[in-house]
């Protein structure tokens, strides 16, 4: 026993993109806490962006340097690899761009703590500009500081913790929506509740796997595996209760049902974050439990997520027909998605160079989808009714005759979700299929046919998935403009350059993939540290 | 010997469990969410002394900030919804639906 | 006798040389009548005759140019350009003592009809595409019987089906027009696909389409009987749709809608004799003598010859009546085709002969509706002799030849024929007596009908001749259908002529004798016929409508119910089919498509409802979902 | 590293954006502009194809540069006789479409001044017609599989705008139609396309490298299966032609045009490329149902042909027909079928291009394209009539004109074919035959019931064609009659392409030698 404690070691610069968001989301707060109202604003924008700026600046030095760390920082608890600084980037662009929404006049409500309707919310509206509560900016930087530790997490525990850092502020934001304020607190109020739950299942997973394994390490609970001590129900109920709280977060299917209720009442620009971000972050996670801790666990985990992707991406693809609420349509394509996306990780085994194959798939897709929804939600932002967004498809019908430019915009990104050549959105299923059969064809795997089985089901779904996104086209270019159609709002320049930048990046990459595919070659080069 | 608190911290998870799809009220599904988070620590403590070492413990701090954090914002969340609907049942906030 | 066949020799330079001239000239002049449409209005009629006789021209000269060579060394062939690579086919013209015999038929009575056209079809608007159509024709014509190999030859031989379907239907705002073209269209390709098939054969078997190559290879290939015989079936097939013989004769009658030049060098003069041309021209290959193939052609014709001349008896309508009699004298070419070289030479002759008298014979009818303002009733002329004199002479003389009356054309060829077949099929050889005497009634009952007994016409008719640039031709015309018989046939002209094309040796060369007995019956019955024909027709009164007939009336009446046949037979089923098809189409596959698509939406309605937006339910799904989870996880696990 | 290739496919693109970043009222000059630039692509394409030596190596003016290296694609290009010859085509026929949907964008009226289709935009039309362009060079020229399949499903979205913004009444059932239907093959065709890399493991998609990668006969008939699903929808063989109908009917003529003349050659395109090259074997096990289908085609398409009220969905019907032949002759593994199939994918393109167009024509006049409302058309607008019967010829491929000689090379090769022992084929040879018969009475009947006949009332306001139209379909004409009589020239160019084909498929290539006839 001895009593000295020495002192952690910490990589600052490794962690500083963190640290820079976290810091900055503090000074947030006391922004909110101490400077005059008029000004919050004018503070928050550029700390915000600049801080987000910053970081990604911070990853890129990093990997301009080379010196993409290759084992776990901060005691172990953080993984800050080539995977993860991707990630980082992904993310931090992503965010950046979703605040620029943000910053855009009239998603957030005044005050949040008045009532719908009541005469302080009346008050509040009047007082506009400026006036409005600012803490939309605090709450997105630490959910963005929350994405960015998820993936980077080394051990359940931190984990979890970030899983919730990520979370709990998202829940807050969901309710801020300033028009159809109920719907907007309703989500988040679901969001809260399920997000609880199934981190309470997550948080159990992981005490049995500590229960198993004797530690919370991914690396350990990989050397406890390695070990072989007989598959114990303990491992099996933890994998599965963690895989609960993992499979919540992307939306996999049964655990899909929050995306669509959620996605459709939060502010768009909140949607938007959540529907890039945190899918980013937590496929991330997800890669990184059952890759680098479960790795050898993946004769028991890859038939059940078979399974799962393939619901996901049915259901996804499936339900996604009927709706008439365009939120709600992309809230379940992202789920479909979110089945592409597992096919992907179903192909994270065996060689060290197929890993990297689909791992680097999985990067892309990542990237390129999350620009794309931006993009997508930023269109839906533009155009409104007297009561808010003219979310319900119908008011769309003949937008192409009166917005061609708008119109023809967000029929590229449909084009791209449904991974037509030509746009990013092709390459990416086509990364993430390519993988799956590659994998599929390696020697010795008795599965190897059903990976081959999933990408046709990927297929399928995502032909069934074409149909719903064409019918937007159709309604937006071969129908004729309803007589009160929907204003197109003028957007601002934030806006603007959103829509501007992710459809730059949806037809660059689709013209000339390899700019990001390199990167992301690069980056999953270097595997997950395990 | 640990088992029992293992059986124990499962049935809290359970009861917990169970809460949050039986009742009605925001707030006691809340508490039932606590209660799982706090069974998951039951479970940690126990795991923690049958593997001798001190991570597990460590956690049930870490779990209990966390909670701590998840109340307030919960609570903010329920009550908001509370003064704008005048109830706290979970089952009267269904618009968004199909 | 093959052996007598004359070897094909490559030939350059000359008329010959050019004879592709006599295909391009009415080309030429079709392509730009059709092309500056109607900058050629005023001229177009005379460029189209310029055309014809600049073919005949060339024809002529090719002839001379040709009869200058040894009989040995009459088959020149001419190589055009390369075709088709892939089936080492060379287009090319073959020009002997067949092709050009036809060439000259086709050239120098289409020139004259083409002559005659200029005053029948005068007061037509659309006459320069009358004669855009006529020349049109000529060239597929010629191409038809110069080519020297079977693609060529199909090529032609669709370019007339064409060229008669425009004529047919030339005045194609009459439904029935319209009806009529495409009927013959219709049932030529019927013929055709016999013809295609057949050639398939061919090519497959001798490898190769070429006539001067098949004659190397029809013994050595060593195909079976079965496959000869299938090929000749197959050719005959295709003779059968374009000579209106049974059982693809329906269409013929119909194609009388066309104008009447049209039926005289289309369907009675030319096109309809290209089958007869086919048989002979594959007859040293296909059609030996006294095999299966050859048997088949004679039945074909027999069965032919009698059925026109019955339906040629019940006409009314004169120019059914001839287009009936058409059918058979074909029957009478056909059946001496089927026998051989000793057949090919009367069957030629016959056709060529039947060329003009038929021809002479359509353009007095023709000449007649002039006059009687396009009335083609028989019932309505009568006592037309007085007004229109010089149709009457030329009618007349084409009447004499066709019922074969002594010494004019068609009694030499004719009963060549008769003689040969009763020689070599017996029975065959007596129906075809019979038929004679069957002509001899309905030919004598049509002109008797129009020249003779009292006029009949209605009141605002005002019979006159007609001009003498219709009348000419048809005396020309008529002194070939007087003289030509004679010449060809007495001391085997033709015979020998034909020798190098179609075999058979001079030796053997068949004796002309009338003297024989069925050259005595069929006089006898053609006599017995005309006499009949006088006494039913002549003598007595002809009722001005048309009185019901006996069961045998009727029968030939209603062309022994061919259209009925087709139609219950093929017409009405085919439709059944058609709306069936069209049905399950639309209902089966594209119903199964439709529906598989809405079922996928119908599921979709249905499992959004799991949607419930009670946050408990969501609850209990994420809670199942675990609990599934773990169960598999842990089966799995222990498995 | 021939330029010439990269520069054809580049030309429409730059023009497409240029048209589209016209000024606003500048329609006149867009179309000008169109017709200009697919102009200077044709004069381009028949300066190239003046260079190419047909007995040279297969692929000319090939060009390769990276493009994703990280899956192993190149942007590789090059062409043989059968890929030159379908570029020609499409270089033809796109200034005559371009010419012949002159109008149609701005509102078409009919005679009697009806409105049929409401004012869109002008120059949207004129730049997708552009693109698709493009891309139809693309997918012909692609030499890269990846490639290829990147052009052969961004072909869609063109023509999917075309027909859905500027279609029939139909115009939006039959676009999505057309799309999932082509999309659900593509899928099928993409999955093994990845599976053909993977199991090649060659990492490279370049076709020229992957003849003979797969040796494996089930692994070939899987991936077999991929690519001929996709390609028989694209084709369409029967039984999924369902969509053809419907987007012919309801697309523009020029588009659909277009859509028949050139999108669904590539069908029957990568058949005889990829499905026969690249898996023989499994081509080989597959022939006799395949050449079921083929047969069933042609009969059920002529017979349903023969059923139809509408003109366009007629004519679709008979170019299933034709498909069928295609088909037919593309496995009949015998060169005589397989160069006749290869031609007649280029005869078809000028015949149905021009009856379409004519009927497009005769529609413009009525605004309707039910048979029933037209008849004595003949007395009005003769010219109109003529081209209307010369072009319906062509589609009943009577000897002379141009699809004579390539069906008559389909039937006569599958004759003499004796893949399957003879019989089979055989067969399947006299059945098509009968469509010569079935096709006579699908389009004369057509011209009957429009051209013939007394004439109806509404039409006797129709004029008769003008300048524009009669440009527009007399090269078309002229090409028929002039290949009807000459096809040595395409012949000349193809077979030898196409005998390297069937050496791959190692089917002996029956050929004038081994017929004896040879001089």
């Amino acid at each position: 026993m001895n009593p000295a404690i020495d002192a952690p070691t910490i990589e600052y610069g490794t962690l500083a993109p963190l640290l820079i968001v976290f810091g900055a989301a503090i000074i947030g707060v006391l922004v909110e806490a101490f400077a005059p109202r008029y000004l919050r604003k004018s503070i928050h924008v550029p700390l915000t962006l600049l801080s987000l700026a910053g970081a990604f600046a911070l990853v890129l030095v990093q990997v301009l340097r080379g010196q993409v760390s290759t084992a776990p920082s901060a005691m172990g608890a953080l993984a800050v690899d080539g995977p993860s600084l991707f990630l980082w980037g992904v993310i931090l662009v992503l965010s950046f761009v979703c605040v620029l929404l943000v910053n855009d006049e009239g998603h957030f409500v005044a005050s949040a703590a008045s009532v719908p309707g009541s005469a302080d919310e009346e008050g509040a509206e009047s007082v506009d500009n400026g006036s409005g509560h600012t803490e939309v900016y605090p709450l997105v930087l630490f959910a963005v500081g929350g994405m960015l530790l998820f993936p980077a997490a080394n051990d359940l525990l931190m984990m979890f913790v970030a899983l919730e850092v990520m979370s709990l502020p998202l829940y807050l934001l969901c309710g801020l929506a300033r028009r159809r304020r109920l719907l907007s607190q309703e989500a988040s109020m679901k969001y809260f509740l399920l997000g609880a739950f199934s981190s309470a299942f997550f948080l159990y997973g992981t005490a049995m796997v500590y229960g198993f394994a004797g530690t919370v390490s991914l690396s350990g609970i990989n050397h406890a595996l390695s070990a072989g001590s007989g598959l114990d129900p303990l491992l099996l109920i933890g994998l599965s209760m963690l895989g609960v709280g993992l499979l919540f977060k992307i939306g996999a299917a049964p655990f899909q049902a929050w995306k669509p209720d959620v996605y459709q009442g939060a502010p768009t620009p909140i949607t938007a974050l959540m529907a890039s971000g945190t899918l980013v972050a937590a496929v991330g996670a997800v890669l990184r439990v059952f890759w680098v801790g479960l790795g050898n666990l993946d004769w028991d985990w890859r038939p059940v997520i078979w399974v799962i992707a393939a619901l996901t991406m049915i259901v996804g693809s499936v339900l996604a027909i009927t709706q008439t609420e365009i939120k709600r349509m992309l809230a379940y394509s992202s789920v479909a998605h979110a089945g592409f996306l597992l096919v992907g990780v179903m192909a994270t085994f065996g060689t060290a160079e197929q890993n990297a194959v689909s791992l680097k798939a999985i990067l892309f897709y990542l990237a390129v989808y999350g620009v794309t929804t931006v993009g997508a939600f930023a269109v839906v932002t533009l155009i409104r009714d007297p009561g808010g967004e003219a979310g319900h498809l119908s008011r769309w019908a003949g937008l192409g005759k009166r917005a061609p430019m708008l119109a023809g915009t967000f029929a590229f990104f449909l084009l791209a979700f449904a991974g037509i050549p030509l746009t990013s959105g092709f390459f990416g299923k086509y990364a993430v299929f390519a993988a799956a059969v590659s994998s599929g064809t390696q020697p010795g795997d008795p599965i190897g046919g059903w990976m081959v089985g999933l990408v046709v089901v990927g297929v399928i779904a995502s032909a069934v998935a074409a149909f719903f996104y064409v019918r937007v086209i159709v309604l937006m270019f071969f129908s004729e403009p309803a007589a009160d159609g929907p204003a197109i709002a003028v957007p601002s320049m934030g806006t603007v350059a959103v829509i501007a930048v992710s459809l730059l990046v949806t037809v660059g990459v689709g013209l000339y993939p390899e700019s990001v595919l390199g990167i992301a070659n690069d980056a999953a080069s270097s595997l997950f540290i395990r | 010997m640990t088992t029992h608190y293992l059986v124990l911290s499962g049935l809290l998870f359970a009861i917990g469990a169970m809460g949050v799809l039986i009742r009605r009220n925001a707030i006691v599904v809340f508490m039932c969410v606590e209660l799982m988070l706090n069974a998951c620590n039951l479970a940690f403590v126990t795991f923690s002394r049958q593997v001798g070492n001190l991570e597990g413990q460590i956690i049930a701090f870490f779990v209990m900030v966390v909670a701590a954090a998840e109340v307030v914002v919960g609570l903010a969340i329920i009550v908001t919804i509370f003064r704008t609907r005048r109830s706290a049942s979970v089952d009267d906030a269904n618009l968004l639906k199909y | 006798m093959e052996s007598e066949i004359a070897q094909i020799t490559q030939h350059t330079g000359g008329v010959i040389g050019n004879a592709w001239l006599m295909i391009a000239f009415p080309l030429v002049g079709a392509f730009i009548l059709l092309v500056f449409n109607k900058l050629t209005d005023r001229w177009g009629h005379l460029l189209g005759v310029a055309m014809s006789l600049a073919s005949f021209v060339v024809a002529v000269l090719a002839f001379f140019e040709l009869i200058g060579f040894g009989a040995s060394e009459r088959r020149r062939a001419v190589e055009l350009y390369e075709f088709i690579p892939n089936l080492d086919l060379k287009m090319g013209l073959l020009i002997d003592p067949l092709s050009i015999s036809f060439a000259l038929l086709i050239t120098g009575v289409g020139s004259l009809i083409h002559i005659y056209s200029i005053g029948y079809m005068a007061h037509d608007e659309h006459r320069r595409r009358f004669f855009a159509y006529l020349n049109l024709f000529v060239s597929a014509m010629l191409l038809l019987v110069l080519a020297d190999n079977y693609v060529g030859l199909f090529i032609g031989w669709e370019g007339v089906g064409l060229a008669s379907y425009l004529l047919i239907g030339f005045w194609q705002f009459k439904p029935s027009a319209a009806v009529a073209a495409k009927k013959a269209f219709v049932v030529n390709r019927v013929g055709d696909f016999g013809l295609l098939v057949g050639m398939f054969v061919i090519w497959t078997t001798f490898g190769t389409l070429a006539f001067k190559d098949l004659y190397g290879k029809i013994g050595e290939a060593g195909a079976s009987d079965g496959v000869m015989l299938a090929i000749g079936l197959l050719l005959l097939l295709g003779a059968c749709g374009k000579s209106a013989q049974l059982p693809l004769q329906s269409w013929l009658l119909d194609a009388m809608e066309g104008p009447t030049p049209v039926s005289a060098l289309i369907h009675a003069a030319t096109m309809v004799t290209a089958g007869v041309y086919l048989v002979v021209r594959s007859g040293a290959f296909f059609f030996p003598e006294g095999s299966g193939a050859a048997l088949a052609v004679t039945i074909v014709g027999a069965a032919t010859l009698l059925a026109g001349a019955i339906i040629g008896c019940a006409k009314d309508d004169i120019k059914k009546g001839l287009a009936g009699s058409t059918m058979s004298q074909i029957g009478y070419m056909m059946l001496g085709a089927g026998l051989g070289p000793a057949g090919y030479a009367f069957a030629i002759g016959h056709l060529i002969t039947h060329g003009f008298f038929k021809a002479d014979l359509f353009l007095g009818a023709g000449s007649v509706m002039h006059g009687m303002n396009d009335e083609v009733n028989m019932r309505k002329y009568g006592g037309l002799r007085k007004f229109m004199p010089i149709t009457f002479v030329t009618f007349f003389i084409g009447y004499l030849a066709i019922i074969g009356f002594p010494l004019l054309s068609g009694y030499f060829t004719k009963d060549g024929i008769i003689e040969t077949a009763v020689h070599h099929a017996p029975v065959l050889g007596w129906l075809a007596v019979l038929g004679a005497g069957i002509t001899g009634f309905y030919m004598s009952r049509m002109v008797f009908m129009t020249f003779f007994g009292q006029k009949r016409w209605a009141d605002d008719a005002h019979p006159h001749e007609s001009p003498a640039v219709m009348t000419v031709p048809l005396m020309v015309l008529s002194l070939g259908a007087l003289g030509l018989g004679a010449w060809l046939v007495l001391g085997g002209t033709l015979y020998d002529f034909l020798i190098p094309s179609v075999g058979g040796s001079a030796a053997e060369a068949p004796k002309f004798n009338p003297f024989t007995t069925p050259g005595l019956v069929t006089l006898a019955l053609v006599a017995v016929g005309a006499v009949f024909a006088w006494m039913r027709y002549g003598r007595a009164e002809v009722p001005a409508v048309q009185p019901r007939g006996s069961f045998l009336t009727t029968f030939a009446r209603r062309d022994l119910y061919g259209d009925a046949i087709n139609e219950s037979l093929f017409m009405r089923p085919g439709q059944w089919l058609t709306r069936l098809a069209v049905f399950f189409d639309n209902r089966g596959i594209d119903g199964l498509v439709n529906g598989l698509a809405a079922g996928i939406g119908g599921s979709s309605g249905r499992l959004r409802r799991i949607q419930t937006g009670f946050a408990r339910t969501y609850a209990l799904s994420i809670f199942i979902g675990a609990a599934l989870l773990t169960g598999a996880l842990l089966l799995v696990g222990t498995i | 590293m021939s330029p010439w290739l990269p520069i054809l496919m580049a030309v429409p693109v730059v023009g497409a954006i240029v048209v589209a970043l016209l000024p606003k009222g500048s329609d006149k000059l867009a179309k000008q502009v169109t017709l200009l630039v697919s102009l200077v692509v044709l004069v381009l394409t028949g300066v190239m194809a003046a260079g190419f030596d047909p007995d040279g190596d297969r692929f000319q003016f090939t060009a390769a540069y990276n493009w994703i290296p990280s899956f192993g694609v190149k942007f590789g290009v090059g062409v043989d006789g059968v890929a030159l010859v379908l570029i020609a085509l499409s270089a033809v026929l796109v200034p005559i479409v371009v010419l012949a949907s002159w109008h149609d964008a701005d509102g078409v009226k009919t005679a009697d001044g009806t409105l049929i289709t409401p004012k869109r935009s002008v120059k949207t039309y004129f730049s997708l017609l552009l693109v698709l362009e493009t891309m139809m060079i693309g997918v012909f020229a692609a030499t890269d599989i990846f490639l290829f399949y990147v052009f052969f499903e961004a072909m869609l979205i063109p023509m999917y705008f075309m027909i859905g913004s500027y279609g029939g009444a139909q115009r939006s059932y039959a676009a999505v139609k057309f799309l999932l239907y082509s999309l659900f093959g593509g899928l099928l065709m993409l999955v093994a396309v990845i599976g053909l890399y993977v199991v090649a493991g060659k990492s490279t998609f370049m076709f020229p490298e992957l003849v003979g990668a797969i040796q494996d006969p089930t692994t070939q008939k899987w991936l077999f299966g991929g690519f001929f699903i996709a390609f028989a929808i694209k084709a369409p063989l029967w039984p999924v032609h369902t969509w053809l109908p419907d987007a012919a009917a309801q697309a523009p003529a020029g588009a659909a045009v277009l859509l028949v003349g050139v999108l669904d050659k590539v069908g029957t395109f990568g058949m005889l490329r990829f499905c026969l090259e690249l898996f023989p074997d499994a081509a080989k096990a597959f022939t006799m149902p395949i050449v079921v289908l083929a047969v069933i085609s042609i009969i059920y398409g002529a017979i349903v042909a023969i059923g139809q009220t509408d003109m366009k969905r007629l004519i679709a019907y008979t170019s299933i027909s034709h498909f069928g032949f295609i088909v037919l002759g593309v496995f009949a593994m015998s060169s005589t079928a397989s160069a006749g199939a290869a031609l007649y994918m280029v005869n078809h393109g000028f015949a149905t291009g021009a009856l379409f167009l004519a009927a497009g024509f005769l529609i413009a006049r009525r605004g309707s394209p039910f048979i029933s409302d037209y008849g004595g058309v003949q007395r009005v607008a003769p010219v109109l009539a003529g081209f209307f019967l010369v072009a319906g010829l062509a589609g009943l491929s009577l000897p002379g004109l141009s699809s004579f000689v390539s069906e008559f090379m389909v039937m006569i090769g599958t004759y003499e074919s004796q893949a399957h022992g003879s019989g089979a084929l055989t067969v399947a040879a006299v059945i098509s035959a009968i469509a010569v018969i079935l096709a006579a009475v699908y389009i004369l009947w057509m011209v009957q019931r429009t051209i013939n006949g007394p004439t109806a009332e509404p039409v006797k306001a129709f004029k008769d064609l003008n300048v524009r139209e009669i440009v527009v379909l007399a090269p078309l004409v002229a090409l028929i009659i002039g290949f009807g009589f000459f096809p040595k020239p395409l012949l000349d160019v193809i077979n030898p392409s196409v005998h390297q084909t069937l050496t791959n498929v190692q089917v002996p290539v029956s050929t004038i030698a081994e017929k004896g006839t040879g001089q």
